[in-house]
């Protein structure tokens, strides 16, 4: 593999940074910060209603933006929403779409949710007296799909998990809420690094992610939800730029996808995220993907191996992103993190913002390394020395 | 053509009063494009699918102003179907860059301007709708 | 002047962009631009929570930021909430502190106000029965100063407008405020870019802007609120980063600011806008205050001397930043801006998000020149060339 | 002093159980990072001013454990006021980077580590809880 040298970071001089924290912030390529760099320097300008070329041209590499995103998912540009990130996203969605719901309609969530897909809802059920249930998780970290209650009006899951690298099986998600008559909403944050996502095969209504786990900048996300749905709720945030009018008495909305990007949008980092998914979009991603999941069978090999060590989510490579959580006897994640950091190795430890998950596994946090399509072997390789140094240390 | 927008030809037809009129409320049909403001009331018959008596009101840019023109003049008097498809060929291939007969060609400087684009064919929405009952 | 060089986008080669659209989007110095292609080829990470060395670092300038934006506006760093923008600010506070109002509780804007300061309040009215009441303009589109109903909870108005240029009587809106225990709420967004802000002279407890307009990226914003109104309101956005603890049973919410901050924060947005305001804190504003209303003088004195041309807003230069606004006689402002722009001047024409102002003084739109600290009056000069040909052409 | 966090010194009073105990829920005071999910439980009583019995329980990271200890250590047996003072200086004086008297020396490293000085100053806070109520 030769894309980790389109990442500066990663190819800085001094010592190799092995960086296994992609889930939590993937790095960005060249491409990325000179299409931000160009706008800044050539078109930056405020988006719409403006006449002047630069004006001309920020808004139309913004629209550009809009279908570049699309064209990764599938899906048409004006179903894509710029938001804030992908929590900007899904708190959107819990507003705009919460609205349209009746106290005792229910949604259903799981217990391995990133707290971005927890705390909106439970915000909404106190707003509103809707109802959130969990779906179980198995002893694997993968969501149980079970019967949903029929008063379910939207089912809401990770596309993959951030904590047990488990990809949702969407068909049989997707087939019990069509039974029922519910949404589906997919939080894709996981998802999108890791390749084209065609929405139109998942068959869901609304799908959330964030740029900077998808190699672009930061402060901006997506969501995307089907027309029928964007027409059908109301705007959430309220400012300039959503309205059609606004009188002293009251406003008429714009239509979608202009009613739900309220003030001035994160022009740049939509630019960025545009040409973050054409350059996806470009690549071999059959390729990436056997060496991600190779990479992902040399870490699941090598815990195994390690006395002491649980590796929290699903043991084998299937269904499964590149996303591997353990626990390391009585060793606290930020002791292995940090000297895991003095070989070089960047990993996140704690309850990485899925509470309800690791207490289900009884755990305080765990340890995470999750990696993106410029890992390498040497950083599998800097990984074991490094846990080699906390085990000893540290048990 | 021109590259500057505004040249005579295009100003000429904004400045055409021919089938302007003062459009009291509730006339005709009105529509508006809330990006930029600008509003256009269109009104006028069909006698046997001919347009006939075809005047109009533009609180807008010239842009708009001249397309409503140009509008009027190419309806007024004839079969309003095949003249109102036969326009908007006409602006839909200007606007692409494409050519154009008169009075359209006037247009030929927009096709750079996407952000001018629905001025141009504000116009055409309300033609639409006012003779969409029939 | 000399600041126009650190812009790179006003020095490209080529003939010269009179560039006074800086209301709508401020152009960007080297200093910015470099402060985030750091941090992206650097450091860029996650912050909070990481222990390794590029999470350390990110945090780190994060935490720098909050700092060097608290010090521009002479206030606490745990009482900067980074937002999505001025808009996300307002929606901010108009959800966090509208849910401790009750029905019959009312607001108070102004009829000047951008549409970020209108509609979030409508939304409120519909959510919780809130009254909005508009204070009147006068004929220099000045808000009047009037006696408040004693029910009135909020007064949210601009500290500067970005139609008229008006700077707000602040404290005689602070004292009448007072009077009948109402809190203050300034949208800063006009008026940030023109030098450090004061916020405990003013006496306000809300201050809200955004980033781009303050020389820094897109995407990013603040809110500033006194400490006891960030503790007493509720979160408003649901996520990781805001909490204390999640269970499937509820949460309980972090300490402000990070209660407010829900989900990964715009850190490359905020990094720049930190840079932006350390950078500004240096420069000599009696000098750049001084250069801009003499521009503005200009502007003034020309456009008076135009036939058919109305300025909106102050006639003089009393209490004004530099953004002016105009009508040309039946021309319309964006066949003016368009034939600006062929001189090389950008500028800005319709309603300016701020409908209710225009329909009060029976425009459909107006033609806006808004400055900055990089202009020069070379741009003046342009600006009365463009006008001749725009009035020859078009009127 | 080494740069390595867990030097020899650190680790030795994060592994010492001397004053550890299994402390039932219920047991002192519990004070809690929620931003790394430390959790420290500290029991102890004071007689005529002096700290005895202290006994903690922590599920946290090493530098919490170790923090813990030495806190226990420096305590135990102490006039509670002036030893807790003392504890204080020491360690905000090494986590600025500056020097410090043992066991609290064994915390230099973590100086440069900003994200973990909350580690080491949880047992701080636990000790003023379970002795403000006298
Ligand atoms: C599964 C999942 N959902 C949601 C989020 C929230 O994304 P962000 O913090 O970028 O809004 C994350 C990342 O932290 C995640 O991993
Ligand atoms: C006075 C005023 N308030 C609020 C805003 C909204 O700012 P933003 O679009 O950056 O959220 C603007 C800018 O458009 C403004 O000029």
């Amino acid at each position: 593999m030769t894309l980790r040298r389109h990442f500066p970071l990663l190819n800085r001089p001094g010592p190799r940074i092995a960086y296994l924290d992609s889930g939590a912030t993937a790095q960005t390529p060249d491409i990325v910060l000179d299409a931000v760099r160009k706008f800044e320097t050539h078109s930056r300008a405020n988006v719409k209603r403006g006449v002047h070329r630069l004006a001309e041209a920020a808004t139309e590499a913004y629209a550009k933006a809009r279908e570049q995103v699309a064209a990764y998912l599938s899906v048409s540009a004006d179903e894509i929403v710029f938001t804030s990130g992908c929590t900007g996203a899904i708190n959107l969605a819990a507003h705009s779409f919460g609205t349209l719901l009746k106290p005792g309609d229910e949604i259903a969530v799981s217990e391995l949710e990133h707290h971005s897909n927890i705390v909106p809802w439970h915000m909404l059920a106190t707003r509103s007296g809707v109802k959130v249930n969990f779906l179980p998780i198995d002893g694997e970290g993968r969501v149980v799909v079970q019967t949903l209650s029929p008063r379910t009006k939207l089912v809401a899951l990770a596309h993959v998990s951030n904590v047990t690298g488990a990809v949702l099986d969407v068909a049989a998600i997707v087939a019990e809420a069509k039974r029922v008559g519910a949404r589906v909403l997919l939080d894709g944050a996981q998802r999108t690094p890791h390749g084209p996502v065609d929405i139109p095969a998942l068959g869901v209504d609304f799908y959330a992610f964030s740029g900077h786990k998808t190699f672009a900048p930061h402060g901006v996300g997506v969501l995307w939800a089907k027309a029928e749905l964007l027409d059908a709720m109301p705007p959430f945030l309220g400012g300039g730029e959503m309205i059609a009018s606004v009188t002293t008495q009251g406003f008429t909305p714009a239509k979608a996808p202009a009613k739900f990007e309220a003030g001035t949008p994160p022009i740049s980092g939509a630019i960025g995220l545009g040409a973050a998914c054409a350059w996806l979009a470009t690549l071999d991603w059959a390729a990436i993907a056997a060496h991600e999941l190779r990479l992902t069978g040399r870490l699941l090999d090598g815990l195994r191996a390690v006395d002491g060590v649980t590796v929290i989510g699903p043991q084998g490579l299937q269904c499964r992103a590149p996303v591997v959580s353990f626990d390391l006897a009585d060793a606290h994640p930020h002791d292995i993190c940090q000297i895991m950091d003095r070989h070089g190795v960047a990993l996140r430890g704690g309850h990485h913002c899925a509470q309800p998950l690791h207490a289900k596994f009884d755990l305080a946090g765990t340890t995470r390394a999750s990696l993106a399509l410029y890992c390498e072997d040497a950083d599998i390789d800097l990984f074991f020395a490094g846990l080699a140094e906390a085990k000893r240390v540290l048990t | 053509m021109n590259d500057a927008l505004y040249h005579d030809a295009l100003m000429a037809l904004a400045k055409d009063r021919t089938h302007a009129a003062a459009l009291p409320p509730g006339t005709g049909v009105t529509v508006d494009n809330p990006l930029c403001g600008d509003r256009v009331t269109l009104d006028g018959k069909l006698e046997n699918g001919i347009a006939r008596d075809l005047r109009h009101k533009v609180r807008g840019c010239a842009l708009c102003q001249a397309s409503a023109a140009a509008l009027a003049r190419v309806l007024d008097g004839k079969p309003a179907a095949t003249a109102i498809a036969e326009a908007q060929v006409a602006v839909e291939s200007v606007l692409a860059g494409g050519p154009a007969p008169a009075p359209w060609d006037a247009f030929a400087p927009v096709a750079r301007h996407k952000s001018r684009h629905d001025c141009v064919k504000l116009p055409f929405s309300a033609v639409k709708s006012l003779f969409s009952g029939t």
